[in-house]
């Protein structure tokens, strides 16, 4: 038996082919001959080492479930549904779906419009003259007018406290930032906080490459670029103490 | 003139203003849209019904689409007026199942519509059947995650040439098998396709509602 | 079945598909389209005949375009395919500032309203408000490209209660009514709209005049 996973519509449609092919009613097929076969085709497909959708795989889970509970007499106390409830579930469904199958056949098959059936061709449609009263009072206008000679006043100017890093803060900061890091960092990143703030940012960038310049000096950092406007990489340096 | 004859003149004229309105259409016309052209009083039903005796035999013919009503080219003309090449995509087998899904179990959501395919269903295959103008999102249901309810269109209605959900092909006998129950058989109520405006279970979309979130993450994926 | 009820079973037949390809057609029929449809021998002259008289005096009636059939809606039941519909909906937001800079700066261009906007107007807002019956075109600014000035009409000043333009409130009642902040920068100033003909800097539209050239090619655009 050959058989293309690819072709079915997921296990449901796997199982309802299989249950034909017992060539008899789909309530009197036999719920443990179509278990078997779905596991076997499974077993064989996986063997093949061709990937099955989990769908199928949770189906063959649910049929061996099914198989031992039909195979197994069960206990009086037991809650689960019996295997004859599960094979009742399984063939309902197998059932359902050929009878929608089915009836997407009658339907399609039915007189249709544009194909069997025709509208008018040359419909006549109805022309809407459509006179517009608009709605509008002069509250609405003048609320209208003002918003838009107050957005079109320049944003008050308020000169403001400019702030500048000292050179000596902006060492402290960035051997704060730097700290014991052998890694290579961009600048960028250590400020990223306060390059974030538009007001902050020149004087964080001029200060603190000022800065490391000096720390580069001092032996304490290292600095690398690879090409002009690179990001400008800096570490701590290893001290040979520390070697 | 007498007043016998003043009436039968009105009924004429107004069987002739509902002939052209519907005619005109390409869409089948509810009568609520054609009640303010035909005078006071005047027995639309009555009128619909002479319209159709009317045109009864004929090579077009008034049918009746949900509330609608419509001309339409007799059925049986169908071997002489058939145009084979306008069905360019045919819908897939998903999409065919799903279409009778949605009608035979109509309100139904994308999970239950699952549940008897036994299989996912991918975005693509409701937006076809929605494209096509066969299918509408409904409602919510009132149930944990608030799932979107589908059922059909009339425009389902017309293109398949159905007057109502009760004309579905075997419909009858499906119900009869149990198999329009979204659950195990066994004597329990069978649903029919329920075309009204909202069930018990189901509460309207929201404004601008797009559907499951579920669906539109589909989309993205 | 004699030969005569054959023959005329046929008519009926070929009456019927006559009926519905005329119906089903997207543009009028010619006798020679409809030929290969109807029986051998047809009379299609008679069939036609046969099929006007059926129709006269109805909703709709077959009528002769040229050398084409076609139904369209009975001449005298035309009125119902017109409709005219007023409502009355807000004006949109766009609508409403072009309409207040119309009015206070008064005659202004385009490119005027634009520059107190800070966003350009569509063709579509200035329609509106002309259609509104509440702008007009006043005439042509004396400036490079003869830009249309803009302005508001009687049916504006009726439509808002004013008397006259100088009835709009100016910069202290704005600010009075709390529509302006008492924080505006020093040579801040609502115009005084001019209320007259036209001003020495404006000269009359030309006869036939359609507005900015623009303006056109921003529709086409």
């Amino acid at each position: 038996m050959y058989v293309d996973v690819g072709g079915y519509e997921g296990p449901l449609d796997l199982l309802l082919d299989l249950a034909r092919r017992q060539k008899v009613d789909l309530s009197r097929i036999s719920v443990l001959a179509l278990a078997e076969q779905y596991l076997g085709f499974i077993e064989k497909v996986r063997r093949q080492r061709i990937d099955i959708a989990a769908d199928y795989l949770v189906m063959a889970a649910w049929l061996a479930y099914l198989k031992s509970r039909l195979m197994v007499p069960q206990k009086a106390d037991d809650e689960e549904p019996t295997g004859e409830e599960m094979a009742a579930m399984l063939q309902f469904r197998l059932a359902r779906l050929d009878a929608m199958r089915e009836a997407s056949g009658r339907l399609m098959r039915r007189a249709r419009l544009g194909l069997d059936v025709f509208s008018r061709g040359m419909p006549e449609p109805v022309t809407v003259t459509r006179h517009s009263l608009w709605e509008a009072d002069l509250y609405q206008l003048l609320r209208a007018y003002a918003a838009q000679r107050e957005r079109g006043i320049p944003a008050e100017y308020a000169p403001s406290q400019r702030t500048v890093w000292a050179l000596q803060e902006a060492r402290e900061i960035l051997d704060r930032l730097i700290g014991q890091s052998f890694e290579w960092v961009a600048l960028d990143s250590y400020l990223a906080q306060y390059l974030a703030r538009p007001e902050e940012r020149t004087t964080a960038l001029a200060s603190s490459f000022t800065a490391s310049l000096e720390l580069v000096r001092l032996g304490t950092v290292e600095m690398r670029q690879s090409e002009p406007f690179a990001p400008l990489l800096m570490r701590r340096r290893a001290s040979e103490s520390d070697s | 003139m007498s007043a016998g004859e003043d009436r039968s003149e009105l009924a004429a004229r107004n069987l002739r203003v509902l002939e052209a309105l519907i005619f005109a259409s390409r869409d089948p016309v509810s009568l609520e849209d054609l009640r303010p052209y035909l005078s006071d009083n005047a027995d639309i039903d009555a009128l619909i019904g002479d319209l159709q005796t009317l045109y009864a035999g004929r090579g077009v013919i008034l049918v009746q689409r949900g509330s609608k009503w419509a001309f339409r080219t007799a059925d049986d003309l169908s071997f002489l007026l058939r145009r084979d090449e306008t069905e360019a995509r045919p819908l897939s087998r998903a999409a065919l199942e799903t279409l009778s899904i949605v009608a035979y179990h109509q309100p139904v959501t994308r999970a239950e519509i699952e549940e008897v395919r036994g299989v996912s269903i991918s975005k693509g295959t409701l937006d076809v059947l929605m494209e096509a103008g066969w299918v509408r999102m409904r409602g919510r249901r009132r149930s944990p995650g608030r799932p979107v309810t589908y059922g059909t269109t009339e425009g389902f209605l017309d293109h398949f040439g159905l007057e109502s959900l009760g004309d579905l092909p075997g419909l009858d006998e499906l119900k009869g098998a149990g198999l329009l129950s979204s659950r195990l058989p066994a004597g329990f109520q069978v649903p029919l396709p329920f075309d009204g405006a909202l069930r018990d279970d189901e509460e309207p979309l929201d404004a601008g509602d797009s559907g499951d979130t579920l669906f539109d993450d589909d989309e993205n994926s």
